[in-house]
């Protein structure tokens, strides 16, 4: 019952090549396995992300005039701006699967580090958003605008506005962490990608990746318009 | 590996070049993502108007064929396996009842009673 | 992956070509660092069986304290009393009855019935392991230091007020959870991937469809537990207001939340029981499962259902009429493919060829226990019965029935099912037998008056109690006792059988799914040859007279 | 319909229009559930006796697998037993969704743990709860802090009380005798202490409006008052009663001690009017600020005076 399959990438040089796992029979399987796992993983992503979906239009039924002044106060332009970082982002990434898939590393390793970039410019968009909001008083979960000034009064005599700002704050920081966590993930196939070790013959882990960080944009492609535009 | 030797513990090596996944052109993704753009402008613009009570049903209903979009080219889903298929759907179909049950329980309070449920505040 | 020694170097057994999983490699590093499906389904076995006996003794101190109806005369303040039920369901629950069934005897038997050398993804498999650990030992550290009183449902707002430990439980059931997501998954891609030649999806033996569904349910279902907890845990330091009705939230959306996982949750539970029932009733009988199709669609249809019925917890809470209604309707259909379920298996036993081995008593133990489980789940379904019938213990009584007697007991008759399997020695099966039918008495000892009880409207989770329930207390308090004396020389005899219990014999019951036909205990990677799949439950030359 | 006979004699009595509906239904599936039972039961018995495997190699006797008619049957007939079940039940719920506009409006508002209950018209809460018999009565649920549930057993009802949120219940007592409420929703320490008596009488005793007869002497009154306003929940008699929570009222009259900020108090007559009323005012060092304030619509002057007098006996 023991046996071992080498999977090496069409002839071109300094390619790594893949053993398929012991308990597999073939690379086709072992392939496919990975990517139905991953598939159903995203299911649990999609899950767990749609259960904060069903907390917010919850509540925007509750209280749409919290929710209409809570979000007037979100800039729709950084949401816009961040919507086109990821977009851009899951663009490139798209095209860094593509090289992959047809064993051209350097193409590869470069449309990576274009998502990586995008991502990163993303992080600094919401950085600066958060910090506006900060320096408001809107802080994550405990909130101290002034009474006077734009905040106050846009926020005066509307029913509980910190809940629009907590959904927001945990919509936006479980997604961020999402972000955060795919950065490195790319990071990581960066680096082994420069070592040759993703080729047509074996690109699970870009593919997978890949799908996660489209799976990141798609979440966004839901945030932007509730959180910065609906309301 | 219908291996019946007694000496099953000799690794057979083979060697297999096969490709696995379905490869797309550089100007499908290229025209998918001007027409992500294109959307998200459209999205932007139609906030911009107030349609009432359909804002949030347009805004979701643009997302959600941006999202298609991701999740058919970018995702692979369209030349991926049925049961991938079968899975990520599935996902969303779920997703739907629990939406559809919860929002369905508060959309419908106090129809009979309005007494029943009432916020105090 | 682990490597294999070369062969010259490897000890052989009588009768086999390779040595056992038990024997080819030692030492506790072999043990902890696993990725073999078997060991892990093994210290899965050790684990939840740990997790049981706490929770049983939790349970046997809360019936000990109900003895008296107090305020005085009990063994505990009602505080303490608050604590053990809560303490005693979130162990159940959450460190026992979830992973149980598909963390150690799906992970033990599932590749081996669908002839695979091991689960598609074995590390992850072992994570899933190591991440139960540390939920069950975040549980633990809850009770020890703080205790906890919430329930083990946590409804807010009491759970944002309770002053005992809500956040290190709580971030134990999400740890938990998300162990049961990735087993969930495994399984799945395992069955789709991993099948031997032959063996098409109606090939699959029914335990396998009964761990499909419930890996659906996990896979689907589990992620809104995590987001409900993360949320709480968010409510509870920084009162964001999702749940806490003071910051503008509402606890009936918690409790959709919470069921919207919880209730698929029990059949996360009862299906893989029903799967090793299927097993259990066929091999023991000597037939093939009668209605093999229709017992596989029931067991998807109870999982796509399940998904749709989780407001009948709530139809006091002051939901919508409509929404009761719905609920009502489709909680009622979940009855008819469990009554499939239980037709076939009175059919397959019907005109066997029966043999009354310790794992037949357990499950027929739980076809006794399971009917009147899903009979008044019926009750409970109907909205104006369950209106005088909810949070009382009728209630306690109808999922003890089908969470206790049926999902634990079927549990333990795959432990036994299997035990021959997974040690290659067999347990004392007269003493074995008494076990059986002392749990089966303990039961009905313990909530035949439950369901009286509650009827007569005795509310649950009450520390003290009025004097007319006195009876049926000290009854169910005795029962109770019955159990663990089941339980404890069942757990004794079967360390015995590891130490001094006769060898088995390869194919101990005469089983002819595909576990059975591998080595005894099964090799590294279970098969001598690849297996290839033929007719499924095929008794054939024992048909023949 | 056909009136079914209570098999087990289980159920509480029938004291509201709504029992009688409930418990044929509930009757009806316990002679549904008895017959299935027995039936399986049967089947096994004789399958496990007749089949028994009497040698190690003995075949089955039977080599049937499937039999399409059998399994439409016992599709079918569970199935239409429990349609008609969902109708029975969602049919006898609807009336209970709507109160009758002539009810009689009781509020009750839950905290943890006890009940204000306050009758028709009363700016006063009181103890327990008078209904007339046969006049529908309609209750206004609301709750201070957490989930509570309104659960009278013999009426058949139950209506969880969500905090932030106005529930209703409503029912028509049919018999004279007094009942339980019971608190059925899980509400913390106390929860199992959270009953009342509920009387339902004549219309002559209710016109004397017995909610509002009190103990004779105040210091039975201000026992009365401990134990209806849920201050046994934390507070203990004895003067070894234990203590998580709040102090022991034995000794407690002319008790000094140091407060949160290290100043001093004596717990005379103003401290304990004070704590009552107000008691996040001063919170004794080592207490946590939990105690809910008793206002004047629950705890009149002369009630406050009452449970003073009843804190001095304690000794």
């Amino acid at each position: 019952m023991s046996h071992a399959t080498i999977v090496t990438p069409t002839p071109e040089g300094g390619f790594q090549p893949h053993t398929v796992a012991h308990h597999f029979k073939t690379a086709e399987q072992e392939f496919q396995a990975a990517k139905f796992a991953f598939w159903l993983f995203l299911v649990t992503e999609v899950m767990l992300f749609g259960g904060l979906f069903a907390a917010y239009i919850y509540y925007h039924g509750f209280y749409p005039k919290s929710f209409q002044a809570g979000g007037s106060l979100l800039d729709w332009r950084l949401g816009a701006l961040n919507t086109m970082f990821l977009l851009t982002s899951s663009w490139t990434m798209a095209n860094g699967v593509r090289c992959s898939q047809l064993s051209r590393r350097k193409e590869m390793v470069v449309w990576l580090w274009w998502t990586v970039v995008l991502a990163g410019g993303f992080m600094v968009v919401k950085y600066f958003e958060y910090s506006g909001k900060f320096h408001h008083g809107i802080f994550p979960f405990t909130q101290v605008w002034h009474p006077e000034g734009h905040y106050g009064e846009v926020l005066a005599g509307v029913a509980f506005p910190k809940l629009f700002f907590n959904i927001y704050f945990t919509m936006t920081g479980i997604h961020g962490l999402h972000v955060l966590v795919g950065m490195i993930a790319i990071g990581w196939l960066i680096w082994r990608g420069g070592q040759g070790r993703f080729h047509s013959g074996w690109y699970i882990p870009v593919d997978l990746i890949g799908l996660y960080w489209h799976v990141v944009d798609l979440i966004w492609i839901f945030l932007f318009p509730l959180l910065y535009l609906v309301p | 590996m219908a291996n019946t030797s007694h000496d099953s513990h000799h690794h057979d090596v083979v060697v297999d070049h096969s490709h696995h996944g379905h490869v797309s052109t550089f100007q499908i993704f290229l025209r998918v993502y001007v027409t992500l753009c294109v959307l998200t402008i459209v999205t932007v613009a139609a906030s911009q108007v107030d349609f009432g009570g359909a804002n949030m049903l347009i805004a979701v209903l643009i997302a959600s064929i941006k999202a298609s979009l991701v999740v058919t080219f970018f995702m692979h889903l369209k030349w991926d396996t049925a049961m991938n298929n079968i899975a990520f759907l599935g996902s969303l179909l779920f997703l739907s009842l629990l939406f559809l049950f919860t929002l369905a329980d508060f959309a419908t309070r106090g129809m009979a009673d309005p007494t029943q449920m009432s916020p105090i505040r | 992956m682990t490597t294999h020694a070369p062969a010259h170097e490897i000890p052989t057994v009588e009768g086999r070509r390779e040595p056992d999983y038990l024997r080819v490699t030692k030492g506790f590093m072999s043990w902890v660092t696993t990725l073999d499906h078997k060991r892990i389904g093994l210290m899965y076995l050790f684990g939840v069986t740990l997790a049981f006996i706490v929770g049983g003794i939790f349970a046997m101190l809360l019936r000990a304290h109900l003895w008296n109806p107090g305020p005085d005369g009990q063994m505990f303040s009602p505080q303490d009393y608050n604590q053990l039920f809560t303490l005693h369901g979130a162990f159940m629950v959450f460190a026992f009855i979830i992973p149980a069934i598909p963390g150690s005897i799906a992970n033990f038997a599932l590749p081996l019935l669908i002839g695979a050398p091991d689960v598609a993804l074995p590390k992850l498999n072992l994570a899933s392991f190591y991440l139960w650990l540390f939920g069950t030992v975040l549980l633990s550290y809850s009770a020890i230091t703080n205790g906890l009183d919430t329930g083990w449902t946590f409804y807010t707002p009491w759970s944002l007020k309770s002053q005992t430990a809500v956040l290190s439980a709580g971030l134990g059931v999400f740890v938990i959870g998300f162990s049961s997501i990735f087993t969930g998954l495994n399984f799945l891609v395992t069955m789709h991937k991993m099948r031997a030649r032959g063996m098409g999806w109606f090939q699959m033996p029914l335990f396998c469809w009964a761990i499909y569904a419930s890996s659906v349910l996990q896979v689907l279902a589990t992620p809104v537990l995590g987001i409900t907890v993360a949320l709480l845990a968010f409510e509870h330091i920084y009162h964001i207001g999702v749940f806490d009705p003071a910051e503008g939230g509402d606890p009936v959306l918690f409790q959709h939340f919470f069921w919207f996982y919880s209730h698929p949750a029990v059949y996360i539970m009862i299906l893989p029981g029903m799967g090793i029932i299927s097993e259990v009733v066929s091999t023991h009988s000597r037939r093939p499962l009668f209605g093999y199709k229709l017992l596989a669609f029931s067991s998807i249809a109870i999982a796509v259902i399940s998904f749709l019925v989780w407001g009948h917890h709530m139809y006091t809470s002051g939901q919508s009429e409509f929404a009761m209604q719905a609920f009502s309707f489709l909680t009622v259909l979940v009855a008819i493919p469990t009554a499939i379920k239980m037709w076939s298996w009175v059919a397959t036993i019907w005109g066997g060829s029966i043999a009354l081995t310790a794992p037949m008593l357990y499950a027929i133990a739980f076809l006794v226990i399971f009917t009147i489980g899903g009979l008044t789940g019926v009750y409970l379904a109907a909205l104006a019965i369950d209106i005088h019938l909810h949070d009382t213990y009728f209630v306690v009584a109808h999922f003890h029935a089908v969470m206790m007697g049926s999902t634990a007991i079927a549990f333990f008759a795959g432990v036994h099912h299997w035990w021959p399997k997974m040690f290659g020695r067999m347990y004392n099966e007269k003493l074995a037998s008494i076990a059986a039918i002392v749990i089966l008495t303990g039961f009905m000892v313990t909530f035949l008056p439950q369901f009286e009880m509650g009827s007569q409207g005795m509310p649950r989770r009450y520390a003290t109690y009025s004097e007319q329930w006195v009876g049926y207390h000290r009854a169910s308090t005795v029962g109770a006792m019955i159990l663990g004396a089941g339980f404890a020389l069942m757990v004794g005899y079967l360390l015995h059988s590891l130490i001094a219990g006769r060898k088995a014999k390869p194919n101990e019951w005469g089983g002819v799914t595909l576990d059975w036909k591998c080595p005894t205990p099964p090799n590294l990677y279970n098969f001598d040859d690849e297996p290839i799949a033929g007719k499924l439950y095929d008794y054939g030359p024992t048909l023949k007279r | 319909m056909i009136a079914f006979q209570d098999p087990l004699g289980q159920l509480p009595p029938q004291a509201s229009t709504f029992a009688a509906d409930h418990d044929a239904l509930f009757y009806f599936l316990t002679w549904v559930s008895i017959g299935s039972f027995a039936l399986i039961l049967g089947l096994l018995t004789y399958s496990c006796v007749r089949w028994r495997r009497k040698t190690p190699d003995q075949p089955a006797a039977s080599d049937v697998t499937h039999n399409t008619k059998l399994e439409v049957v016992w599709t079918l007939i569970p199935a239409i037993i429990v349609i008609v079940v969902f109708a029975w039940g969602f049919k006898g719920i609807l009336p209970q969704q709507i109160a009758p506009a002539d009810a009689r409006k009781y509020r009750a508002e839950a905290y943890t743990w006890a009940w204000e209950l306050y009758h028709p018209g009363a700016t006063k809460s009181a103890g327990e709860l008078w209904f007339e018999v046969d006049k529908p009565a309609r209750v206004e649920l609301t709750s201070r802090d957490v989930l509570h549930a309104f659960f009278i057993p013999a009426f058949r009802v139950k209506r969880d009380i969500v905090p932030g949120f106005r529930n209703q219940i409503w029912f028509q007592p049919t018999l004279i005798g007094d009942y339980t409420l019971f608190c059925a929703e899980y509400c913390g320490d106390q929860h199992s202490m959270m009953h009342r008596v509920v009387h339902v009488v004549d219309a002559a005793t209710y016109v004397k409006e017995p909610w509002a007869a009190l103990p004779e002497t105040p210091e039975a009154r201000g026992e009365y008052f401990f134990n209806m306003k849920g201050c046994l929940a934390c507070h203990g008699t004895k003067a070894d009663s234990p203590d998580p929570i709040g102090p022991t009222f034995f000794g407690i009259y002319g008790r000094k001690g140091r407060l949160s900020d290290d100043s001093e108090y004596t717990a005379d007559e103003a401290y304990i009017h004070e704590s009552i009323r107000e008691p996040q005012k001063k919170i004794v060092k080592g207490r946590a600020p939990v105690m809910p304030p008793f206002d004047a619509t629950s705890l009149s002057e002369e009630d406050v005076n009452d449970i003073i007098a009843w804190m001095k006996t304690l000794k």
